[in-house]
């Protein structure tokens, strides 16, 4: 798909579960490390409060590309949330995988409270691999599709007189 | 005996020059160096360089180009890896002194007539006519235009050399030489710190 | 003129199932013929596109929609109902929430034609002949409709106040909704007529049902004969029930087969095939990737199994081109 | 088992011993080297001081012939060694450097992937053959061989593949098997001066000398080497190093694939025996017994 | 209380400079002005510091003036302040679930570069957050009370300190410990930095203390062997393992010990770090608390044959206090807090083979030098090296032996510079040897160190600036036969040396337990990389952990010497008594709940909840969540193929409509 305007940036949208990866991110910035812009995280307390839907509906609402951030396996605060999101996000990748969704456009990374560096590197990998992909668009392609029944619409909407009810 | 001002200024200094070298494939982790010493301590030639590898480092990052590209040190490095594999910090050593000598053959900085860098430009050259070396060949190649009087104490080596059948006669070569050269300007050729 | 309310029944991209789910009212259906005047039903009596625009707008008391919206003739249609009717009614699974030619979805329109009029196996056309929308002959010209390049619900072209579910709907959700109809007792506009709770709640089974599943291994109908008194998820098979709406009183678990989610999705979920992802993978067991793939590995097509009823309603609507 | 083989430059000069001593000795253990066509020199390190890029080049277009034959690539020599590993791994870690070797090799319709693995003999021996199919072939047991196992730098340092990197012990447990006794050697990682012997002759020297002096202290009467450019270093300079130093050297320097060739029984003229400047004394044991 | 109403929320929201730690990066006028355009905002405004005082009373009178009933803060992380702004608003009046945090510092204005793109996200996730917090219900705070009793896991200094202010202070205390006694690392030590006075002195009397406090359970030879429960209510399982001695009879006497069919000792003395011998059953050191002995089961022959004359037995005579028919124990307590205090473990130095570390013997780690210079060690304090009587006439201190290198450990182990010029000072002292120290820095930061450094240099210990490249026995001189050869650069004089010593002391660092991630699984806490554990502030909570309830004190948090873990062995015990004394702890209020009409029953959940929090009501066949199990991860939530679960602050509309409104242009 053709780049709209130029300065296209991607838009990510992360999930990261409060102990870990959420955590993790605070560290980068109390490290001051630097890494792109393109990132929105929403909290969640665990990576297991992830519902596949949030995945769907962030593609659907404009996301270019969705990371999911969780405890390592063993690490959860919850004792197990994680392995809970590992079987939803495994069947999930292969799900957009036949919706038609290039890989890189979601990602689940394993990053503990600790690791800093990691939610930079990974942030940093998946912009610039999103931005490689192009946009994603999914707004911008659902009124695509749907200008084929604008011609329709406005021919049944006008061309008909109006007949108004109970003239009879 | 002259007494020699050693104080230094800070006009003296190329301050990108510690940038230019980290800039290199290998050579990346210079500033890291924490000035512990451990590269000189695990040197085998450290006992004859005039700079220890670790004041090497501290010239380098500090942009006494001159200093370092001049030293006696990156020449006498025997690529032992000694030091790289030791640094506590990870830095490769051996890698920045490859660096250093490249740049100074660039800036024809090194001593003249000093054997080692023309050994180097020598078995470039050899390999870029034939594809492969002859070592008594380039030893003499490197007598040649280094110091010939040298040469002459070789002798015995040589006749050693003879009476085991370890001596070559001939030139070896590629079948097609010829495509070297080209392969390996091309390969030169815009790269950073390159040849050409 | 009769003064009983004018009833319209239109079929568009569906089976026919719909309108034989009319006809499943058996005796129930004189009770319905006898209380309503149908004004418009093209696969039963003579009506014409003329005759419903020859009509006043909204004096159609109800239309019953069924089918997809595939093509332009039925997009032209539903807007014209919709013009003409005071209420309208996605009827079953296709109207509802696109239906299984909603599948049409993960293809393009170009694929699609390749393959009917080129690729099948049953197929001979030399000369690659398609489908024309505008066609002339011996001076005379024919405009055909044209194949949408997305299949949509009817809620997707045109406003609808209610949805009837299934595929097909039962005779008994469509004898509750033309009795709510008559007495005026509707519930609000938008409304789903069929219970808002999943179909475990109606499933016999239900009891069954171990706490703890921890499937290693998703089966497939044809692979195993399912003990017909318990819970199927159980016993491996991708049972749809605790994802999809009740109302059918699990007609298909009663006939020992696994529900596949023709009444759509409950009030609270939005995109009905993430949900099913959802709640059959949590049923998984395994903690390491490759026990959990192999696990999954049992669920050859998500996209088909998931949204078998409701692609073009996923939020995505289809593959991404 | 077969492999390519890359000799280099040495192999086929001054240290042509080596692989009169190698190939007999592994086609011994059913290993067959099939020597690498039209092969280049490795670039060898004295070629990084001059162009990296270019090193790099040489280095790949040996690596991307042996892809071709989809075979692994033996390189005996130290120095071959180390320069075909370093050109994996930095084409692998740096991105520059992968293009600029591909973009290149591409004018001699050849492509580099990395897919091929550099092997040194050593490793070969020790953890494909393995000690005991060694031992199995030994009829001549070195029997009064007190060897000093020197490693040198190249094969393990910085990239320590099949050994220690600071205590290597491969040639330890080889000659153990091949019956001799093995000393306990310090330097055994020690750099023999490399190049520097051949130009700045007094550095050279002396560090050949530290190597020497400590085998013949340790009571070692053969080093075994596994490097071309440290048996030229260790070898052919005993004579100058014994009047430099007023100090009797003489220390026979042997490859270790001399050892094996001679506990497994081939002729000393079969395994490049002559070719050893300092002699060595081919039954020690009757030496001692006297 | 303002009631927030569904139909029409009155939405204040408030960007933080920070003072320039946001605005410095993310234009806050710009945001606060594009957010008084979002939809429901009555109120947007911009200010330095809003966590201030005045900050907290802004939001406050505009919940008054402007009748807010929901508020939004963008500023720093919400770990750090979401309780400061939820206290403000209800200060104000307002229900503090009726708030919604925004990062904009950690998440925004610190990882990217000034400019509009941070600024852009900076108004995403505020608007984002107006978009949510309109879907905000006030919620009640729940309470949970919090059990008294403390359990503190490690008896080292650390344990012991936190184990008696606790005691102290009236609390009960089970103290567990691995070893067969308290005292850890410092009972080794001979004298302690900068004050040299004398470890034992200073340490048995709190031993003595533990063992004889009536508030403390003292479990030694145990380990913690589950862990269950949440803050307030731990329920801890401690297997206790057989020492083969019946503990209330065993009075210390020792005459099993001679006893023994083994006349000397014959097996590796574990307190003298291998350096004496030990008999199978023994007392670690005669300080040991409990002051009894153990039988080792690896060397005892009855142990381990059953044929042995149990000479032991009979010297214990009509005590009966020998066992052997005892099996390991399992005991589970209750507690409200635990504070872990497990320690470190010294590097291993074989490690680094180019130090010689079990080639030569010659060299020692630092902690056998300790055990060498005590009076009560193996050689009642005399130095000399492995031969057991030649006195060095000259010692190299290597440091940073796995310190600040990237091959084995990065960090600075902290005590290895006090600690060698310790040792230093006290092999002069005992041998008057020539002593180098090898350093790379001398880090000397606490009170009287540098004191103490400045006194060794006048003691004339040699200090080179070197980091020692290799430990050796090859020679190049006379001077040299027979000698260990350290082989450093002279840094500060610019030359290699090389110098031949007798004795080599390896200043091991401190690195964590080869377990620590077993035991911080266990109880649910996070770890650095490196493997400490985690605090959960390294400056404004470094006793806290993630896990509410859990403390952690000393060197399992990171390297320090004994008066940085006293003091933060008292803090953790502060921290557990601050939570006693209050005697409930509030709990976030996200938990979750089923809208019973919606739920099939389908039991998809039940098995989701690690908590057992989620049963089956087999009458009306729906879900029920037991809130007081509920810890609010939500991972039933994802779970519910009905969407019939939901949960407070994190419930799908509030989710969806961030989603949404994130991504809203």
């Amino acid at each position: 798909m053709e780049t709209k305007s130029n300065n296209w940036e991607p838009r990510i949208v992360a999930f990261f579960c409060n102990w870990c990866t959420y955590t993790a991110a605070d560290l980068a910035g109390v490290s001051r490390m630097k890494y792109a812009p393109n990132i929105r995280v929403i909290r969640l307390m665990c990576s297991g409060r992830l519902d596949p839907q949030y995945v769907m509906m962030a593609f659907a609402k404009g996301a270019d590309g969705v990371l999911i951030g969780g405890c390592h396996p063993g690490d959860c605060h919850y004792v197990e949330g994680n392995y809970k999101t590992l079987r939803r996000v495994t069947l999930l990748e292969r799900m957009l995988h036949d919706l038609g969704l290039e890989k890189e456009r979601f990602r689940l990374e394993w990053i503990s409270a600790s690791e800093g560096d990691k939610v930079k590197k990974v942030v940093n990998e998946m912009v610039e691999q999103v931005r490689a992909l192009g946009p994603l668009d999914m707004p911008g392609r659902f009124a695509d599709w749907d200008k084929e029944m604008e011609e329709l619409e406005a021919h049944v909407n006008h061309s008909q007189k109006e007949i108004p009810a109970h003239v009879h | 005996m002259a007494i020699k001002q050693t104080i230094k200024y800070d006009s003296e200094r190329d301050k990108s020059f510690p940038q230019e070298i980290m800039s290199r494939p290998g050579c990346e982790k210079l500033y890291g160096c924490i000035q512990c010493g451990t590269c000189s301590a695990t040197c085998p030639v450290s006992t004859y360089m005039d700079y220890t590898p670790r004041q090497l480092m501290a010239l380098t990052r500090a942009g006494f180009k001159k200093e370092a590209l001049g030293s006696l040190t990156i020449w006498l490095c025997a690529s032992c890896y000694a030091c790289t594999v030791e640094c506590p910090k990870e830095i490769k050593i051996t890698d920045i002194m490859y660096a250093l000598k490249r740049q100074a053959i660039q800036e024809g900085i090194y001593p003249k007539r000093f054997p080692i860098p023309v050994l180097a430009r020598e078995f470039y050259n050899m390999v870029r006519s034939k594809g492969r070396v002859t070592e008594n060949f380039l030893a003499v190649m490197m007598f040649l235009k280094s110091n010939p009087i040298a040469a002459i104490k070789t002798w015995k080596l040589g006749l050693n050399l003879m009476r085991t059948g370890r001596f070559a006669y001939k030139l070896d070569s590629m079948k097609q030489p010829a495509k070297m050269a080209t392969l390996l300007d091309k390969a030169d050729t815009g790269w950073k710190g390159g040849a050409r | 003129m009769s003064t009983k309310p004018k009833i319209g029944f239109y079929w568009c991209a569906s089976c026919g199932g719909c309108e034989e789910s009319v006809v499943d009212l058996a005796e129930d259906v004189l009770m319905v013929v006898g209380a309503v005047d149908i004004v418009f039903w093209p696969c039963a009596m003579d009506f014409k596109k003329a005759d419903v625009e020859a009509m006043p707008d909204k004096s159609i008391v109800a239309t019953l929609l069924n089918g997809a919206i595939r093509s332009s003739e039925q997009e032209e249609m539903a807007h014209l109902l919709r013009r003409k009717s005071q209420v309208l009614i996605a009827y079953g699974s296709c109207a509802h929430t696109g239906g299984v030619p909603g599948l049409a979805n993960q293809f393009t329109r170009e694929q699609i034609m390749k393959y009917v009029y080129e690729d099948a196996p049953t197929m001979v056309n030399d000369k690659k002949t398609r489908p024309q929308t505008h066609f002339k002959e011996d001076g005379r010209e024919t405009e055909l409709p044209q194949l949408r390049n997305v299949v949509r619900a009817l809620d997707q072209v045109v406003d609808v106040d209610y949805y009837i579910p299934g595929c097909p709907p039962t005779p008994k959700l469509l004898k509750d909704a033309v009795l709510a109809l008559l007495s005026g007792k509707l519930p609000p506009k938008g409304s789903v007529l069929a219970p808002n709770i999943a179909v475990c709640q109606q499933c016999k089974r239900n009891d069954s049902k171990p706490q703890d599943i921890s499937l290693t291994e998703f089966k497939r109908p044809h692979q195993i004969i399912a003990d017909p008194e318990k819970c199927l998820l159980a016993q491996g098979l991708p049972c749809l029930g605790p994802a999809t709406r009740g109302g059918c009183d699990a007609v298909c678990i009663q006939g020992n087969m696994p529900c596949t989610g023709c009444f759509g999705p409950v009030d609270n979920v939005h995109d009905h095939g993430a949900k099913i992802l959802s709640y059959l993978a949590s049923t998984a067991a395994g903690k390491e990737q490759k026990d959990i793939t192999k696990t999954l590995a049992g669920i050859p097509d998500p996209v088909g199994t998931f949204y078998r009823y409701g692609l073009a309603k996923c939020v995505l609507r289809g593959k991404v081109s | 088992m077969k492999f390519s083989y890359f000799p280099g430059c040495s192999l086929k000069g001054s240290g042509r011993a080596y692989e009169e001593s190698l190939l007999p000795v592994l086609s011994a253990l059913g290993v067959e080297l099939e020597e690498l066509d039209d092969w280049n020199c490795c670039g060898a390190t004295a070629y990084m001081a001059v162009s990296d890029a270019a090193g790099y080049v040489l280095a790949a277009r040996n690596l991307a012939l042996a892809e071709q034959k989809k075979q692994d690539l033996v390189a005996p020599c130290s120095g071959c060694y180390l320069v075909l590993n370093k050109c994996q791994h930095y084409a692998a870690e740096y991105p520059d450097v992968a293009t600029r070797v591909q973009e290149t090799l591409k004018r001699d319709n050849l492509t580099y992937k990395g897919t091929t693995k550099v092997r040194h003999p050593l490793d070969i021996l020790v953890n494909d053959i393995g000690l005991d199919a060694i031992k199995k072939r030994v009829t001549n047991p070195l029997k009064g061989f007190k060897i000093a196992p020197y490693y040198g730098c190249q094969i393990i340092r910085p990239y320590a593949t099949f050994d220690d990197q600071h205590n290597p012990v491969t040639m330890d447990k080889l000659f153990k098997a091949l019956g001799a006794e093995v000393v306990t050697y310090p330097l055994k990682t020690r750099c023999c001066g490399g190049s520097l012997t051949g130009t700045v002759t007094e550095v050279g020297q002396n560090m050949s000398y530290i190597l020497l002096r400590e085998a013949m202290r340790r009571g070692a009467n053969v080093l075994a080497t596994t490097c071309p450019l440290c048996q030229f270093n260790l070898d052919a300079y005993q004579g100058d190093i014994s009047s430099d130093y007023h100090e009797s050297v003489k220390m026979p320097i042997v490859y270790f694939t001399q050892l094996m060739g001679l506990a497994f029984g081939l002729p000393a003229e079969k395994i490049g025996l002559q070719r050893c400047i300092v002699p060595m004394d081919l039954k020690p044991a009757a030496a001692l017994a006297k | 209380m303002n009631e927030p109403t569904k139909t029409q929320p009155r939405i204040g929201v408030y960007i933080c400079h920070c003072g320039t730690n946001i605005a410095g990066v993310v234009d806050c006028k710009a945001v606060a002005e594009t957010a008084a355009q979002y939809p429901n905002v009555v109120v947007s405004r911009d200010y330095k510091y809003m966590c201030s005082d005045p900050g907290q009373a802004l939001i406050q009178q505009d919940i008054k003036e402007h009748k807010l009933d929901r508020i939004v803060v963008s500023s720093c992380s919400p770990l750090l302040h979401e309780h400061t702004f939820r206290g403000a608003c209800e200060k104000g009046g307002l229900n503090p679930y009726c708030f919604q945090m925004v990062n904009i510092r950690e998440h925004d204005s610190w990882v990217h570069e000034k400019g509009a793109a941070a600024t852009d996200k900076a108004k995403d996730l505020t608007r984002a957050a107006v978009s949510r917090v309109a879907h905000h219900k006030p919620l009640e705070t729940k309470t949970t009370p919090i059990h008294p009793d403390v359990m503190i896991v490690g008896g080292g200094i650390a344990g012991i300190q936190a184990a008696l202010t606790l005691a102290n202070a009236g609390q009960h205390v089970y103290l567990v410990e691995r070893e067969p006694t308290i005292g850890g690392y410092m009972a080794k030590f001979d004298k302690t930095f900068p004050t040299l006075d004398c470890a034992a002195c200073i340490l048995t009397p709190k031993m003595s203390a533990v063992g004889a406090h009536p508030n403390i359970t003292l479990w030694t030879y145990s380990e913690v062997a589950k862990v269950d429960g949440f803050v307030g209510n731990y329920k801890v399982v401690v297997k206790r393992k057989p020492r083969y001695i019946i503990e209330d009879l065993c009075v210390g006497c020792n005459e099993c010990v001679t006893a023994c069919v083994f006349k000397e000792g014959k097996f590796e003395d574990e307190f003298n770090m291998g350096l004496s011998k030990r008999k199978p059953v023994y007392m670690p050191f005669p300080q040991a608390t409990p002051p009894i002995v153990l039988i080792d089961p690896e060397t005892c022959i009855n142990v381990k044959t059953g044929k042995c004359k149990k000479t032991c037995v009979e010297a214990c005579g009509d005590r009966q206090a020998i066992d052997f028919t005892q099996k390991a124990e399992m005991k589970e307590v209750q507690v409200g807090t635990i504070i872990l205090a497990t320690g470190f473990q010294p590097f291993d130095a074989k490690r680094i083979p180019q130090y010689g570390y079990g080639i030569y013997p010659n060299v020692y780690t630092s902690l056998e030098i300790e055990r060498l210079v005590n009076a009560s060690g193996p050689t009642e304090g005399h130095v000399v090296l492995r031969d057991g009587k030649t006195k060095p006439k000259s010692v190299g201190i290597v440091h940073c032996v796995g310190s600040r290198d990237n091959k084995t450990h990065r960090w600075c182990s902290r005590v290895c510079c006090m600690y060698s010029m310790k040792l230093a000072h006290l092999i002069k002292h005992h041998t008057d040897a020539e002593v180098f120290n090898f350093y790379i820095d001398i880090r000397a930061p606490g009170k009287g160190y540098e004191e103490f450094y400045e006194k060794l240099q006048e003691e004339g210990v040699h200090f080179i600036r070197g980091r020692v490249a290799e430990v050796t026995d090859w020679q190049m001189s006379k001077e040299e036969e027979g000698k260990l050869v350290i082989r450093v650069e002279d840094t500060l004089a610019g030359f290699v040396r090389r110098i031949p010593v007798d004795m080599v002391v390896l200043a091991v660092g401190l690195e964590p337990h080869a377990d620590s991630q077993d035991v911080r699984r266990q109880f649910n806490i996070s770890c650095s990389t490196e493997g400490w554990f985690l605090e959960r502030h390294p400056k404004l909570a470094p006793v806290n952990t993630f896990t509410d309830g859990i403390f952690i004190a000393g060197a399992c948090q990171g390297p320090k010497d004994i008066p940085d873990t006293v003091a933060q062995a008292g803090a953790a015990a502060a921290e557990a008594l601050s939570l006693i004394k209050a005697g409930s702890i509030e709990l976030e209020p996200n938990t979750a709940f089923v809208v019973a009409e919606e739920c099939s029953g389908c039991k998809t959940c039940i098995p989701m909840c690690p908590y057992t929090a989620i049963s089956r009501d087999d009458v009306k066949k729906v879900a029920v969540i037991n809130e007081a199990l509920c810890k609010g991860c939500g991972t039933c939530v994802a779970a519910c193929p009905s969407g019939a679960i939901k949960q407070n602050l994190f419930d799908d509309d509030e989710i969806t409509s961030e989603i949404e409104a994130i991504l809203a242009k």
